[in-house]
């Protein structure tokens, strides 16, 4: 009974049981330090767990939709009301799945970590209950079907990150860096939100898949397309509205530096959404494929070679993120592009939209490694500056290996999974145009030169005196960062069954408009 | 027709107080002068644009009986009230703010409290 | 669920299995090749002292390159494009904002025009 | 007709009090503005037959963020570019 | 220079919104089916009179969770900027 | 538990005249009763050591609390009326002459100071600037001094007042 | 034309907004254009939902005619709050800053560059 | 019978109007939070006036709203303006 | 610092009341404009107005953060325990199960204009109550936790 239950609702208990455990979290907290970890790690492990089953209900029965508030829980249209959804109405398809396994592993590997992490700072409370609030946050983005419900959740964890990212308020920079992150996305948000106000005026209604059947192209949502693609194109970092990404990805604790790389997938999620399913091939696909892929060769190219010069070890990395991005901006360009032509399609497109999508999951694996890493070193020496650091490769050997399986997969070495999902976006990007193709390669030779600098000014080098007795990463963090090791050599060693299971079905769920609008209304 | 009239100049005086209250505003020369004109005017004004409404429910109930404009007459009598009570409150409060933080009345004769304070 | 199968990229293929498998094998291969090596090699003796033209050996803290000095010759030769690229992160709020709303607008104009 | 002014008077209200907003550089006087615009715009709820949204942005605006956005120009400074004047 | 791109910017954005105008009608929607649903059948089903509440916690009572939570994520978050740092927690790098 | 029941009661009694007109039992709804003796208990429990700080329950008497409204509608609605015309006649001529006094009043409890302040900010030509909180001296800004009134050191309350005794009927309702 | 008012003058109100936000440095007055965006949407949700001769969509002591569109109302009641929320935050930042750095010109708040 | 609350409720906010050009002027501090003080009068009346021309009874509690919350955000600006926050 | 005795006077008289009138909005929010996010700024905003009146120090006795970061979270605890209450009973998440069932606040109501009587509209009151406490306790928050930092510079 238990089991059917839960699996029967599992889209509202995904929201529900970290919500819960972010309110009682404060009270918690007053109990004891230990009874506090455990609820908030407990609360995490349940969610995920509560993901994974929803994702592998997904993936073997197709899309679910749940109905918020009907008699019955996939009553998407009520009988009286000719045809209209007039409910909150999750969709889960096998896209969203994708992204709530992301956000569900990230997740729990960071929660492990940031319990001794944050250990013997203040406001651990608080800490917990935002990071709760943020998972809850970035699995409604992603579930949700109702363009309002998007935006609430993305100010959920607009907000949450926000505060997160202040969290060291001893130090002016972090609240400058949430500042700055948070005015951007409060005016993205706004903007975003009179485009919903536009599609509300034009069609009247604000489910994704009303909104996709009704579609009409006018000038009205050309304007709004755009309006929601900048937000969201900014919400997730890419040239040249990446300015916020540095500051924060580097201020942030280290824990949540990690999860911000998923935030910003979600925010990639939700416009790859808006481009897909609500516009597909009502708009003139290729001219915004060509924006995005513009978008995503500016990002790459701009953001690693800003990365090169830094000093910062974690704001290094953050421009690797920027650049990271700019490949499944890439990859899901040029599907987008090619959108409508089948020959195309079947040639080329699915594979690159196949690689961007493979992408985003490496890239929050190691990405979120190497930021975990970063952390790992800034709690024992105290510095982030690369010019100070040096021989640390005699102390902290997990850390050090760590290190190098995500450096060796953010720059697409064999056998790890970046190189996979790039080979996955060059060969397919090369049949598309081949210039694209090769700024990608080169791209990534400067990504693997830039984490050699990183890796030789960290770890090589004899022990430098100041140094001498610092001592290897506690526990709890070291097994954080195994889980996404792990995550990271497994995807690398067998690619092509992770393809097959979890990225062809998402791929293609973004691109068939027509299921997705079936699965919601009924019929075709 | 005659609750008519009543209302009507209820409503013209409302309007009246209300203007001169915002005219000795723009008059006026300094801070405590204007308080004068704002607070005594326009609190009457608006309690009189109250009273028509007021009149106005009496007139409505007196014909139907509706319960409903009972609601209103009472609701309308709180609003005022509590229009009255906070208006004279909050202009006490920046009177005495303004006079804190050192502006002079402007033509004054006599300051007492200007003394009573140095 | 066969684990052996290949990742097809469209025009190629990929798998990783088999790349290890030749990893491991020119791994043996460049053992092999070592173990043939001259074996009269002693750790300690002046055989692996650097010979740096007579002088003595820096003390082993002061070799250590520091970050700031890596890839020195590759920002040296991308100077014109770094001195434009870099003074646009001016840390400005209102620079960013600026940016973020002149995308919007280009992007208005491109979709207008080309819808 | 009446309507029609009556919205055109507040609408020219509201853009009149935004303007004000942008070019008092006295902090105080332009938070005060915001007060305004908030007053104004519940106004023009009101007429669009919103007062649930006319209630929720007088007791918001009227009240709160009038209040939060003092407190905080009491804990920074009071006028624009930063000198005490 | 900034100040000219900017104002560029906002005539751009500005004439693009004025599409908005253009092309809708104030006072007359396009469609309206969903709320006439609401006003229709609201009432019946909701059991409430006010129409705006039972589209706000019954039709859309999720968005109102959502939106509840973002005032609870604004408190905790303002708790977190005002708290009182702990002994020796403050440093600064760099 | 005095507090709290006088609380209660207080908050009963608005919630009532809130809601009057919304059924047939008396003018209310048996359900709004219900409700309202709820809602009454959770004020009272939150407010009872606001409006009761003082610890003194002289308002408690339903006659004072009687002549509140007889007040407002009685002599106090004449002053009104006079002040009102007196500063139409000074917006419109521009006629003044302004100054700050003394006024003693002799009051000894909250609500009484409270209410003549009140009732002075209300009335002719004059406004309440400060208070001092010992002496319950109240220093008053009068649009137009009388010729030789600023010479006084102090003046008394009810000379300020024309046509009604008003800090008598204060001292009636409030010691 | 004339009845379009209300969305002209959001899109006025929208860019001055904007405006305050571009062309200011002070961050309060910032947020005081942030605040101002907001309320401007909000408009403009409500606009959405005007029906010309409705009422309230509120069935109590109401004379029965057509009713305004509910769904703008419930979606701007929610935007106000996130309005309010967003404000608070933001204000409590601006005064870490002054705390930290002195200052709330953002033209000095930059040690985060390049 | 002539509709006489609109024309009313016009004029009134036609005062607002004017009440807000001692907010742009106004030279001090606390001129600019009596125009505030004023305007919130005047939107009272102005929301009565117009609750009763829409014949919805329930608007005036909108009216109540704003008559109690505005006068926090005059103390608050009381407050400040006399140094005492 | 306090405000002058005037204004602490009609501070204390205005919180029973506005707390009240907030109640009202909070109650009766299926049927007149309002419901619980307006009713709780209302209340919120007597809080405001009662430390305004006195002073941060004076109030920190009586109006204590606990108890309102407590009351945030009781109301969030009792909304989504609402929403959660029609899963247990076979519905999904926020159905509407009091409405039109007889128990408490589950009579119908009739259809058209009618003056409405408070026992209607099943979950929505509760709903409304428990978002009403919850804004009550989180816009004092805010306003408490921002004064705290002038507080702390004074001293």
């Amino acid at each position: 009974m238990i089991p059917g239950f839960i699996t029967q609702n599992s889209p509202a208990l995904l929201i529900m049981v970290p919500l819960i455990a972010a309110f009682l979290c404060p009270f918690i907290g007053k109990i004891s330090a230990a009874a506090r970890n455990i609820w908030a790690v407990g609360a995490m492990a349940l969610t995920s767990a509560i993901a994974f089953l929803l994702a592998f209900d997904v993936y073997s029965a197709g899309t679910r939709v749940y109905v918020f508030g009907a008699s019955a829980i996939n009553l998407a249209v009520p009988l009286d009301s000719g045809g209209i959804p007039i409910r909150i109405i999750f969709t889960v398809d096998a896209m969203s799945a994708l992204m709530q396994i992301i956000a569900a592993t990230v997740g729990f590997a960071v929660i492990l970590y940031s319990v001794s992490s944050e250990r013997s700072h203040s406001g651990i409370e608080s800490y917990y209950t935002l990071y709760l609030l943020m998972i809850a946050g970035v699995m409604g983005m992603v579930s949700t079907g109702d363009l309002f419900n998007f935006f609430v959740f993305l100010e959920i964890l607009s907000i949450s990150s926000a505060a997160l990212i202040a969290y060291r308020i001893d130090k002016g920079t972090a609240v400058e860096a949430a500042l700055k992150y948070f005015v951007l996305s409060t005016i993205g948000a706004m903007v975003i939100l009179i485009a919903i106000g536009i599609y509300y005026g034009e069609y009247n209604a604000l489910n994704i898949a009303v909104i996709a059947s009704r579609m009409q192209f006018t000038l009205l949502d050309q304007i709004a397309l755009v309006l929601v693609m900048a937000a969201l194109a900014m919400k997730c970092g890419s040239v040249p509205m990446h300015f916020w990404t540095p500051d924060a990805y580097s201020m942030a604790p280290a824990s949540i530096t990690a999860m911000l790389v998923v935030a910003s997938q979600a925010s990639l999620y939700g416009l790859f959404r808006v481009l897909f399913t609500l516009y597909n091939v009502t708009m003139n696909a290729a001219t915004v494929g060509w924006i995005i892929i513009t978008l995503g060769v500016l990002s790459m190219v701009i953001g690693v070679t800003m990365a090169i010069p830094q000093k910062d070890v974690k704001r290094l990395m953050a421009y690797h993120a920027v650049s990271q991005t700019g490949y499944m901006l890439l990859g899901v360009g040029v599907g987008l592009a090619v959108l409508g032509n089948q020959s195309l399609m079947d040639a080329f497109g699915y594979m690159a939209m196949e690689g961007g999508i493979f992408h985003i999951v490496n890239h929050a694996m190691y990405k979120g490694l190497l930021f975990l890493t970063a952390g790992a070193i800034f709690l024992r020496i105290g510095t982030r500056n690369l010019n100070k650091m040096g021989g640390l490769g005699h102390n902290m050997k997990y850390t050090m290996i760590f290190f190098i399986i995500g450096a060796l997969a953010i720059a697409g070495i064999p056998p790890f999974n970046g190189f996979a999902s790039k080979l996955m976006i060059y060969e397919s990007v090369f049949a598309f145009n081949p210039i694209l193709s090769i700024i990608a390669m080169v791209v990534s030779i400067l990504t693997l030169a830039s984490f050699v600098k990183v890796f030789h000014s960290i770890f090589m080098g004899p022990k430098l005196p100041e140094y001498e007795n610092v001592k290897e990463a506690p526990a709890p963090m070291l097994i954080g960062m195994a889980i996404l090791a792990c995550i990271v050599i497994a995807f690398g060693l067998f690619p092509q069954q992770v393809v097959d299971t979890l990225i062809v079905p998402a791929a293609h769920a973004l691109v068939n408009q027509g299921a997705y609008i079936s699965a919601v209304l009924g019929g075709a | 027709m005659i609750t008519d009239t009543i209302v009507l100049i209820c409503l013209v005086i409302g309007i009246l107080f209300n203007a001169l209250g915002v005219l000795g505003l723009l008059r006026f020369p300094d801070v405590y002068t204007r308080m004068h004109a704002t607070t005594k005017a326009t609190t009457f004004g608006s309690v009189f644009t109250a009273l028509a409404v007021i009149i106005y429910g009496g007139s409505l109930y007196y014909g139907t009986a509706d319960p409903q404009y009972i609601t209103l007459i009472i609701h309308t009598i709180i609003a005022a009230l509590a229009l009255a009570f906070t208006n004279a409150v909050s202009s006490h409060a920046l009177a005495r703010a303004a006079h804190k933080s050192g502006i002079k009345p402007a033509q004054a004769v006599v300051d007492r409290l200007g003394e009573a304070r140095r | 669920m066969d684990i052996f199968t290949t990742l097809s990229t469209g025009s190629g293929y990929w798998n990783p299995l088999a790349w290890l498998g030749g990893f491991l094998v020119i791994t043996v291969i460049v053992w092999l090749i070592w173990s043939r090596g001259e074996k009269s090699y002693k750790k300690g003796t002046a055989q692996t002292a650097p010979y740096l033209s007579g002088n003595a050996e820096p003390a082993k803290g002061d070799v250590h390159i520091r970050a700031g000095n890596l890839y020195w010759g590759y920002t040296e030769a991308l100077k014109g494009y770094y001195s434009r690229i870099v003074p646009i992160h001016t840390g400005i709020l209102n620079d960013y904002v600026m940016w973020y709303l002149g995308v919007t607008a280009l992007l208005i104009i491109v979709v207008v025009i080309f819808a | 007709m009446i309507e029609i002014i009556l919205q055109l008077v507040v609408l020219a209200g509201l853009v009149a009090s935004a303007l004000m907003v942008f070019f008092l550089k006295d902090l105080l006087a332009a938070a005060l503005a915001a007060g305004f615009f908030s007053f104004l715009i519940s106004v023009e709820f009101y007429i669009l037959q919103a007062p649930d949204v006319a209630i929720s942005q007088a007791a918001i605006g009227a009240g709160l963020t009038t209040a939060i956005f003092i407190i905080a120009i009491r804990a920074t400074s009071r006028y624009e570019g930063g000198e005490e004047q | 220079m900034k100040r000219t791109i900017s104002a560029l910017v906002l005539l751009v954005i500005g004439i693009a919104l004025l599409a908005i105008p253009v092309l809708l009608t104030f006072g007359s929607p396009l469609m309206s089916d969903m709320d006439d649903y609401f006003i229709a059948h609201g009432q019946a089903e909701t059991a409430a009179n006010n129409i705006v509440t039972s589209v706000v916690f019954d039709f859309r009572g999720f968005d109102t969770l959502g939106e509840s939570v973002v005032l609870f994520t604004a408190v905790v978050g303002v708790g977190l900027m005002f708290r009182t740092l702990r002994a020796g927690e403050e440093y600064e790098d760099e | 538990m005095i507090p709290f029941v006088l609380t209660a009661i207080f908050a009963l009694v608005i919630y009532l005249i809130l809601t009057a007109g919304s059924g047939n039992l008396g003018v209310w709804s048996a359900s709004e009763i219900i409700a309202g003796i709820a809602l009454a208990l959770v004020t009272a429990g939150v407010t009872r050591r606001f409006l009761c700080r003082s610890g003194n329950y002289r308002m408690a008497n339903p006659l004072r609390l009687l002549l509140i409204p007889v007040y407002i509608l009685g002599p106090f609605l004449v002053e009104v009326t006079k002040a009102n015309l007196d500063v139409a006649y000074r917006v419109i001529t521009g006629n003044i002459r302004p100054g700050i006094i003394r006024v003693r009043s002799g009051l000894k409890t909250d609500l009484g100071i409270f209410m003549l302040a009140n009732s002075i900010t209300l009335t002719p030509g004059t406004i309440t600037v400060d208070i001092d909180e010992e002496t319950h001296d109240l220093f008053v800004h009068n649009i137009n001094l009388a010729q030789g009134e600023e010479s006084h050191e102090s003046i008394q309350d009810h000379e300020l007042f024309a046509i009604a005794d008003l800090p008598a009927w204060i001292r009636r309702i409030a010691e | 034309m004339l009845w379009n008012i209300p969305f002209i003058a959001m899109v006025a109100i929208t860019l001055i907004g904007l405006a305050i936000v571009l062309f200011k440095r002070n961050l309060i007055k910032i947020f005081l254009g942030i605040n101002i965006f907001e309320a401007a949407v909000n408009l403009f949700l409500i606009t959405l939902g005007y029906r010309e001769g409705g009422i309230a969509p509120i069935y109590t002591n109401a004379p029965s005619q057509e009713m305004v569109m509910a769904t703008p109302q419930a979606l701007t009641l929610t935007s106000i709050v996130i309005g309010v929320a967003t404000s608070a935050l933001l204000l409590s930042f601006a005064i870490i800053i002054w705390k930290k750095y002195g200052t709330i010109e953002t033209d000095k708040i930059r040690r985060l560059k390049e | 019978m002539i509709d006489y609350w609109l024309p009313a409720a016009l004029i009134l906010v036609i005062l607002i109007m004017l009440a807000a050009v001692r907010l742009w002027i106004g030279p001090t501090p606390a001129d600019r939070a009596l125009a505030v003080d004023t305007v919130n009068t005047l939107t009272v009346a102005v929301l009565i006036l117009l609750g009763v021309a829409y014949r919805q009874i329930i608007f005036i509690d909108v009216a109540i709203v704003y008559a109690l919350l505005s006068f926090v955000s005059t103390l608050f600006i009381a407050k400040y303006i006399g140094g005492e926050l | 610092m306090r405000m002058s005795k005037i204004v602490r006077t009609s501070a204390d008289l205005l919180y029973p009341f506005i707390l009240i009138f907030g109640l009202y909005v909070v109650l009766h929010g299926h049927l007149t404009p309002g419901g619980g996010f307006q009713g709780g700024a209302v209340i919120a905003t007597s809080v405001v107005l009662v430390i305004v009146a006195w002073s941060y120090e004076d109030i920190l006795a009586m109006l204590r953060k606990v108890v309102y970061k407590a009351q945030e979270s009781a109301g969030l605890i009792l909304f989504i325990g609402t929403g959660a209450a029609a899963l247990l009973i076979g519905f999904p998440f926020f159905y509407n199960f009091l409405a039109n069932s007889g128990l408490l606040f589950g009579m119908p109501a009739p259809p058209g204009p009618n003056p409405g009587e408070l026992n209607t509209a099943g979950v929505i009151p509760v709903m409304n109550i428990a978002v009403g406490i919850e804004v009550w306790g989180g816009l004092a928050i805010i306003v408490l936790c921002m004064l705290s930092s002038l507080a702390r510079e004074r001293t």
